[in-house]
């Protein structure tokens, strides 16, 4: 028995546990949300109203205001689309170019291995969030910093996983035998190694995504993510923290924001990994 | 296995020259001049100039690895240039107090997770399993920023359970001085036999540790949990099984070691995660360690200072692994002949 | 020692095994014989109530047990010390990270057996296996030597009934004899019954005392070796016997 | 079970490696390294979350009390420790805009404000028990000067420091200049027992009422102090002898400190809990107006801020009193460059928001919502919640009027590095002068540079300039002629040149327990606490 | 060994994964009318297998090509002359089958694939599933089809049928059997062996212990291991085994390998025995003749 027993019920499980599922659908309502901001915000996304700040959650603020009097909901409807695009982008690069090199490092073996992984694990050495403030100071603070510098440091991740698997990948017998019909390595590597690694990958962004929101919230709870007026979930929660115990309303929304997106992701990603690889290290 | 150990020590040391290396570049990236911090807001050109020679700043680039590199070995850490000691003094101060903090956190959230893990292996697909799952998915979806300022104010500040900031209540500084070793304060007042510092430092660890502890509970249990069933599923267990061993002895007696494997592997990750999410807990709860003074060097751009921090825990990241490393072949002896 | 009525088992409402009846007295060899996927297995391994999601009916009784409907505790406490299992995988189906020795002194305790010094010796002699091996890890141990040591677990128990699912399938061929010869005399020494689950129809040949051949789920054929063997009835049992070399 | 034992073997091996290199060897903790017997009213031990010391004053500052202890360069937080430690000659008085009288019990200025004779308090002593007279005091300032440190440069008119006798000081100045301010900075101007001075902050060397009990740098209660018996003033039962510093980042945390009484003060509140302190049992709030006001600084030298229909546009776009109210009194309206509780203070120029005139203005630029668009780049602080609130509110404002602004927050380094370099349209920055005197907003601020350092509207022009020198003079010897000055000077720069926008004073939030009585802020010596002047009610 | 023109020669060939070799100086020819290569798991017969396929590269010795080593050779011909079978799972799991056929075909023909599978005995219309979809035998033969498509002149089989039930197994060796091309074939199953090759080669811990004509080294080993592997196939009807306790002794480090499994050793099996040729073969064993003779 090898574990491509059945790769197709392997790529897309139908329902693959129920658990998978709600978080799926919990997800879709936070992207829906996200993506329809502009129809369903009650009020424009940038509008302060000095003379209407710190209403508490009403009628016509279901979420009460925040200090300069802009509509909590209205902030936390766009700040879905902050923080998924930020956790989209940051999975697309950081997946891209992990999993690049992580293929030709598994692929290749030898001294172009040794050369990734070593560079992979300097990267790796630094817990994610640090090397992200590290790099965030230097940079100019915004949706854009974030992005890369969260990006920095997951990337390696995928060159880790990708690697192990390819390199997995490259011994199997199909591999050998495209290899003995004469197929170049560039080719085997994109018809064979890539497709077949992606599933662990697949499983891994699910539930990074999590991670990336939640380090994305970090960093501009920390001032050095996005910036006003740019609605964003973690600023909201920094700009309101000292309202904690006054006007509590500023603060718990966005925080509730973040963990509802966080939760979603995570319950999404950990059914697929029971689903798909129970045994996969998380983070 | 002497070979595997020099083989990762080998590694490990690579991986700390490439940090260092990744650190000096972040420093120098900084904008702005580290002397304009060092000489303070208002400074004179002539204060600056001064400050420049100071750090080194006039020589070239790889000049400046170098000396860095060298001074590291040396011990020479730099100077911060806010608090103006050496960093070396200041980590010294505050890693001591993180160490504690995380410790508990990692203590709680082992002494949680695994169980949690076994009892929703256990019970797995019923309700005790979606409990944990739910639980566990929810500890590592809270932002700790936000965790901590509810907890704080819902247990200290309302009800008054716990107490609200500190390390332990400093009065007690006059009535019962505490002597130091480790700078440790619960393990200094364990091994001087300092109840009252010793019981108050504990009644103060509970919700920050609380707050530290929710991530890698979350991630243990679920980890503990998965790879439990996954070891419950292999042929062994069928075998346990037909000698007459229950599901829980199977479990705990036969499964739990093996599986441990992945968890421990995990610890390393989430003892360096949980320093670095001491940073966005300890301004709250007011806790001398590093994660404050990271924060505080951030937000006054003492490159120094924040390199060392990175430094630092890149460092007991790296040391964390190794030792993680070496513990997998007690637990799982498959690994020993690798 | 087993007697099975009418046993059929299915997942999700798939009929996967449909035996009517199979008898294993003691000091008796019976092996059941089949391709992948014909059900054989999973007969074996429901005389032990060890099938997982699958709906089991019939009757089965082992050791005077009825398995079917015995209480968890019931079936627990034959199983290992009355019927013993020896699986496929060798090395797999020992617990990775517990050492022999620990395995099976804590299978003896469990089952309440005392002088477990003697017996674990004297079981690890039968199977011709050198006590050295209680320290080992599984992954320390030859494959055949697993088996063995399976066969071993099973007679330090005190076991009457033997359950062998494909137990040379995954050894080599100069080893497998090996772990049959030892069965074989085992059941000769101390009057065991033997069930065996094979695809090997020569293996089986030499020392089954009856076959039972399963396609699909059911049996085909069934009744003393020498007489299947010798005049086959069922075309399908005649093609197993062609494709043999 | 053995992997159990070994598994409780490598972990204690590795508790013990970390443990290792953080030995400390058996320092005891507390009371600067000597263990301290009992205090009377120490409070019970182990009770979680004990009270203070019944007569301990805890003050929770925000960030680290002390980065130096050498009186002549400190130029940081640590003022609000060496303000209870060190005393200058005089201490300025914000009500009567007067410096008074400290360790100098009167002084004397010649005509042309050149020569200043200081009368010294007799029978005071230094903490280290000598005396403390002219020729220590000469001392003091001489190493002070020569140290070139922190704010060093106030000393800057003195020429030579004569101890007459041993009770009398006199300065001879190069230029005139208001020295009993000078004498009244909180910074740079401590008179210490040169001898003594130690820089690990094991002992002082000052004349004031507290000397050092213990200083552990990093931990929550960084730095307590005690009273100095021999304090010349001498002490009363009900005042405080012990103070602590507890270090409270966190504005919520320090305010739940202060409401369960772990804390006697907080140094900054926000107005949603100030307003709370107002009503909750326990707690007294205090506000205070500071001498920190924000500066909004225009590009005059560059860019289309050069045009001066833009700036004063810009100037009448500021919504001041919203931003005011959105403030909620941590800040107030500003009337001119001078905080109200200097010399120099001008009342009634209290900006205004006038659309209108800001959209006419613009137009006559060339610019407008029917005409081109103008993009404008604004630095600011990163992190400052009130800069941010005036940035959000402007942006908002000029939308309206098809003006972009382009605002990027900064940390001071970088935000600096560029200004220096003209490469901005606004800046945005704070300012507050080093001792109680107008002119460093004027002199720093607006006095023409080749390179600028503080210069960032880059305002050059030589009427402004020669006003400005003469301004330390007019303040040391004839008050009325300096404040017509400064009124002057401020209406050219702002609304002639309108080379910056003032739109409020900061203002503290304070909040203290109820029982303390008898405290007063004092705008000169920001968030300082004189203990001394505390006392507890019964 | 004398036989020219073989396609593929090893010459002394040494070969090992790091720095530790698993094959030891073996020289053998792939000769016509099948080559056996036999062996238990752990012998390398795999690895030898990966060297012929120009997959791993010799330790020592060499691999020759016609007439020139493997490494030189024009590898554009090696791989349409040499091609390998490996076991069912040898094909990609995300790929139609017809796809992976159809991989080696030049884009003009690939219109092959379907008459391919029909050599093969498939159904073309198979040709739009995926492996999953197929049965272990329909997998088998779809690798088959796609070792063909160039037109190989040598086939080399590594364990063809090892994962297939027994009746599916006698239907792939007779397709095996019907191609025209010559072949290698490593197994542990000796009767596929003697189905497929004239000539064979027992391996044991790396070493080759016994060649020469399939029949004469099955009917009458001339080394104890063959022997061994010989008796221990089960006969139908047979008698049951004799465990004898040493049948899983680790291959000996010095001298003969085999020796410590072996139940003729003597003091002679400490020194490595010398292969040579005998009774028409050649075995590399001390005691060849009283393995012969008893």
């Amino acid at each position: 028995m090898t574990t491509d027993a059945q790769p197709l019920r392997r790529l897309l499980p139908r329902v693959p546990d129920r658990f998978a599922a709600f978080g799926a659908v919990l997800l879709a309502v936070v992207v829906l949300t996200a993506l329809l901001a502009p129809w369903l915000a009650p009020y424009p996304l940038d509008e302060p109203r000095p003379l209407e700040r710190l209403l508490p959650p009403s009628g016509a603020h279901w979420l009460g205001t925040d200090q300069v009097g802009r509509d909590v909901l209205t902030r936390i409807l766009y700040g879905g689309r902050t923080s998924l695009f930020i956790a989209v982008a940051v999975l697309g690069v950081s997946a891209v170019t992990g999993v690049t090199l992580g293929v030709v490092a598994g692929y290749a073996g030898g001294w172009v291995r040794d050369v990734i992984m070593r560079v992979t694990d300097v990267f790796l050495a630094f817990p994610a969030l640090l090397l992200s403030l590290a790099l965030a100071i230097v940079l100019q603070p915004g949706v854009n910093t974030v992005i890369l510098v969260i990006a920095v440091t997951w990337w390696p991740w995928y060159t880790r996983l990708a690697a192990s698997v390819a390199a997995s990948i490259a011994t199997r017998p199909y591999v050998d035998a495209a290899r003995c019909l004469g197929v170049p390595a560039p080719l085997i590597v994109v018809r064979h190694v890539l497709p077949n690694s992606l599933t662990p990958v697949l499983v891994q962004l699910s539930l990074d995504a999590g991670g990336v929101i939640l380090t994305s919230a970090a960093l501009s709870y920390l001032g050095l993510g996005a910036q006003e007026p740019t609605a964003e979930w973690g600023l909201m929660v920094q700009q309101g923290q000292t309202l904690f115990t006054t006007n509590w309303w500023v603060v718990t929304f966005p925080g509730l924001a973040i963990l509802v997106t966080a939760f979603a992701f995570n319950v999404l990603g950990e059914g697929l990994r029971n689903a798909l690889d129970p045994r996969r290290a998380v983070r | 296995m002497l070979r595997h150990l020099a083989r990762r020590l080998g590694q490990a040391l690579l991986v700390v020259a490439g940090v260092v290396v990744l650190t000096f570049a972040v420093m120098r990236l900084v904008p702005g001049d580290p002397a304009v911090a060092f000489a303070g807001p208002k400074a004179t050109p002539e204060q600056l100039a001064e400050a420049r020679a100071r750090f080194g700043l006039d020589d070239p680039l790889p000049v400046q690895l170098l000396n860095y590199a060298r001074d590291l070995v040396t011990g020479d850490w730099g100077t911060s240039l806010r608090t103006r000691q050496p960093v070396r003094d200041d980590l010294y101060l505050a890693f001591p107090a993180s160490l504690e903090l995380v410790g508990a956190a990692l203590l709680i959230a082992i002494a949680a997770g695994v169980p949690l893990g076994v009892l929703a292996a256990r019970h797995k697909t019923r309700l005790p399993d979606l409990g944990v799952r739910l639980g566990s998915m929810l500890a590592v979806s809270v932002p700790v920023f936000w965790l901590a300022l509810a907890l704080q104010t819902v247990f200290a500040g309302g009800l008054g359970w716990f107490p609200i900031a500190g390390e332990y209540d400093s009065s007690l500084d006059t009535t019962s001085p505490l002597t130091l070793w480790t700078n440790i304060t619960v393990v200094d007042a364990l091994i001087t036999g300092n109840w009252p510092i010793f019981t108050s430092a504990l009644w103060h660890l509970v919700l920050p540790a609380l707050v530290v502890a929710a991530y890698p509970a979350g991630v243990i249990a679920q980890m503990t949990r998965a790879a439990l069933i996954e070891e419950a599923g292999q042929d062994h267990a069928r075998l346990e099984r037909a000698l007459g061993f229950g599901e829980t002895s199977i479990l705990t007696r036969f499964a739990l070691r093996p599986a441990l494997n992945p968890v421990l592997s995990l610890i390393a990750l989430v003892f360096a995660y949980a320093i670095v999410n001491g940073f966005l807990v300890e301004a709250v709860f007011n806790w001398p360690g590093l994660g404050r003074y990271a924060a505080e060097s951030i937000r006054s751009l003492d490159t120094p200072a924040i390199a060392g921090v990175t430094l630092l825990v890149a460092l007991v990241y790296v040391l964390a692994n190794l030792v993680v490393d070496l513990l997998q072949g007690f637990v799982d002896p498959r690994t020993r002949s690798r | 020692m087993i007697e099975v009525r009418g046993l059929q088992v299915r997942y999700g409402g798939r009929l996967v095994a449909d035996v009517p009846e199979l008898d294993v007295a003691a000091g008796e060899c019976v092996a059941i014989v089949g391709e992948s996927g014909s059900g054989k297995s999973t007969t074996l391994l429901s005389l032990l109530g060890l099938t997982e999601h699958a709906e089991v009916s019939g009757r089965v009784r082992v050791c005077g047990v009825d398995v079917l409907t015995a209480s968890p505790r019931r079936l627990r406490e034959i199983r290992g010390a009355r019927a013993a299992l020896v699986m496929q995988s060798p090395q797999a189906a020992l617990a990775p990270a517990t050492r022999l020795g620990v395995l099976m002194r804590r299978a003896l305790r469990l089952h309440g057996r005392t002088d477990v010094d003697r017996v674990m010796a004297r079981a690890l002699e039968a199977v011709l296996l050198d006590p050295e091996i209680l320290r080992r890890y599984p992954h320390e141990v030859s494959g055949g030597q697993a088996q063995r040591f399976a066969v071993a677990l099973a007679i330090a128990l005190g076991a009457e009934v033997i359950l062998a699912d494909e137990p040379t399938s995954a050894l080599d061929v100069t080893v497998q004899a090996e772990v049959v010869g030892v069965l074989h005399r085992l059941r000769a020494e101390r009057d065991l019954a033997l069930l065996l689950v094979s695809h090997d129809l020569a293996l089986v040949s030499t020392i089954a005392d009856r076959v039972l051949v399963m396609k699909d789920g059911a049996v085909v054929e069934s009744g003393p070796a020498a007489e299947v063997l010798a005049r086959p009835s069922h075309p399908y049992t005649r093609e197993l016997l062609e494709a043999l070399p | 079970m053995r992997w159990h034992k070994r598994l409780l073997v490598a972990g204690v091996a590795g508790v013990l490696v970390l443990t290792a290199t953080a030995c400390a060897g058996g320092q005891v903790r507390g009371a600067g390294g000597t263990p301290q017997p009992e205090t009377s009213g120490g409070s019970p031990a182990g009770q979680p979350g004990g009270q203070a010391n019944d007569n301990t004053f805890v003050y929770a500052p925000n960030s680290d009390v002390v980065t130096d202890w050498d009186p002549a360069t400190s130029y940081s937080n640590e003022i609000v420790a060496l303000s209870n430690i060190y005393e200058g000659l005089t201490r300025y008085d914000s009500l009567t805009k007067k410096a008074t009288p400290r360790l100098a019990t009167e002084w004397t200025s010649s005509a042309d404000g050149k020569e200043w004779t200081f009368t010294l308090r007799q029978g005071v002593k230094f903490h280290t028990g000598d005396p403390m007279d002219a020729e220590a005091a000469k001392k003091a300032i001489e190493r002070t000067i020569e140290k070139k440190g922190g704010a060093a440069y106030i000393w800057d008119p003195v020429d030579e420091i004569e101890a007459v006798d041993a009770s009398t000081l006199k300065f001879t100045l190069k230029y005139a200049a208001p020295l009993d301010l000078v004498t009244s900075s909180g910074y740079a101007a401590w008179i210490y027992d040169v001898d003594a001075v130690d820089a690990d902050g094991k002992t002082t060397a000052g004349t004031g009422p507290y000397t050092i009990d213990s200083w552990r740098k990093g931990e929550e209660t960084e730095l307590t102090l005690k009273a100095y018996e021999d304090y010349w003033g001498g002490w009363k039962p009900e005042q405080y002898k012990k103070v602590a510093f507890r270090v409270t980042p966190e504005i919520t945390t320090a305010w739940q400190l202060l409401q369960s009484g772990e804390v006697n003060f907080v140094r900054r509140l926000n107005p949603q809990l100030f307003a709370q302190a107002g009503t909750t049992r326990g707690v007294q709030g205090s506000q205070a107006q500071s001498f920190q006001n924000l500066l909004v600084l225009f590009n005059t030298a560059d860019g289309p801020a050069k045009d001066i229909k833009v700036r004063q546009a810009l100037q009448a776009a500021i919504d001041y009193d919203g931003l005011a109210a959105a403030l909620e009194g941590s800040g107030v309206k500003a009337s001119g460059l001078v905080p109200q509780g200097l010399l120099g203070h001008v009342e009634g120029m209290e900006p205004k928001q006038d659309l209108d005139r800001a959209r006419q203005l613009l137009a006559a630029a060339g610019y407008g919502p029917d005409l081109k668009e103008l993009e404008l780049d604004l630095t600011y602080a990163v992190g400052d919640d009130d800069q941010k609130l005036l940035v959000t509110l402007l942006s908002s404002t000029l939308k309206q009027l098809n003006v972009t602004l382009l605002a990027k927050p900064m940390n001071w380094g970088a935000q600096w590095d560029l200004g220096k370099k003209q490469g901005q349209d606004i800046f945005v920055m704070y300012w507050y002068p080093d001792y109680p005197d107008a002119y460093s907003w004027f002199l720093n601020v607006f006095k023409s540079a080749d390179k600028p350092q503080f210069n960032l509207s880059y305002l050059k022009n030589t009427g402004i300039d020669a006003a400005i020198d003469k301004l330390p003079e007019l303040t040391a010897t004839d008050r009325t002629a300096a404040e017509q000055e400064y009124r002057k000077l401020q209406e050219k720069i702002i609304q002639e040149e309108a080379a910056v926008a003032v739109p409020y004073v900061q203002r503290y939030q304070r909040a203290l327990s109820v029982d303390v009585q008898g405290y007063q802020d004092n705008p000169a010596y920001p968030s300082v606490v004189f203990f001394y002047d505390l006392t507890r009610a019964s | 060994m004398t036989s020219t023109g073989a396609l593929l020669r090893a010459e002394r060939v040494t070969l090992g994964y790091g720095r530790r070799p698993v094959v030891h100086d073996v020289s053998l020819d792939i000769a016509e009318g099948g080559v056996g290569l036999i062996g238990e798991s752990g012998s390398g017969k795999t690895t030898l297998a990966r060297a012929f396929l120009g997959l791993l590269s010799p330790m020592s010795g060499t691999i020759r090509y016609g007439d020139r080593p493997l490494h030189k050779a024009d590898m554009k011909a090696f791989r349409r002359d040499v091609q390998p079978v490996f076991q069912a799972e040898a094909l990609d799991p995300r790929m139609r089958v017809g796809r992976s056929v159809a991989e080696a075909l030049p884009r003009a023909a690939r219109s092959r694939v379907g008459e391919l599978l029909e050599q093969v005995g498939l159904d073309p219309a198979l040709a739009d599933r995926r492996p999953h979809q197929l049965s272990g035998g329909q997998r088998q033969r779809v690798v088959i089809a796609r070792a063909l498509a160039v037109g190989p002149r040598l086939l080399i089989l590594d364990e063809p049928t090892s994962a297939l039930d027994v009746t599916v197994q006698a239907r792939i060796l007779d397709l095996l059997a019907s191609l025209e091309t010559e072949r290698l074939l490593i197994t542990h199953n000796l009767a596929v062996v003697r189905r497929l090759c004239r000539t064979s080669h027992v391996l044991f811990a790396g070493r080759v212990v016994e060649s020469g004509p399939t029949s004469e080294l099955l009917s009458n080993p001339a080394h104890p291991y063959t022997r061994a592997l010989r008796d221990a196939v089960p006969r139908l009807g047979g008698d049951p085994p004799e465990p004898k306790g040493a049948t899983e002794a680790v291959p000996a480090a010095t001298g003969c390998a085999f020796r410590l499994r072996c139940p003729l050793a003597a003091p002679v099996c400490e020194r490595p025995p010398e292969p040579r040729d005998l009774a028409g073969r050649r075995v590399a064993c001390h005691r060849a003749e009283d393995v012969l003779s008893s």
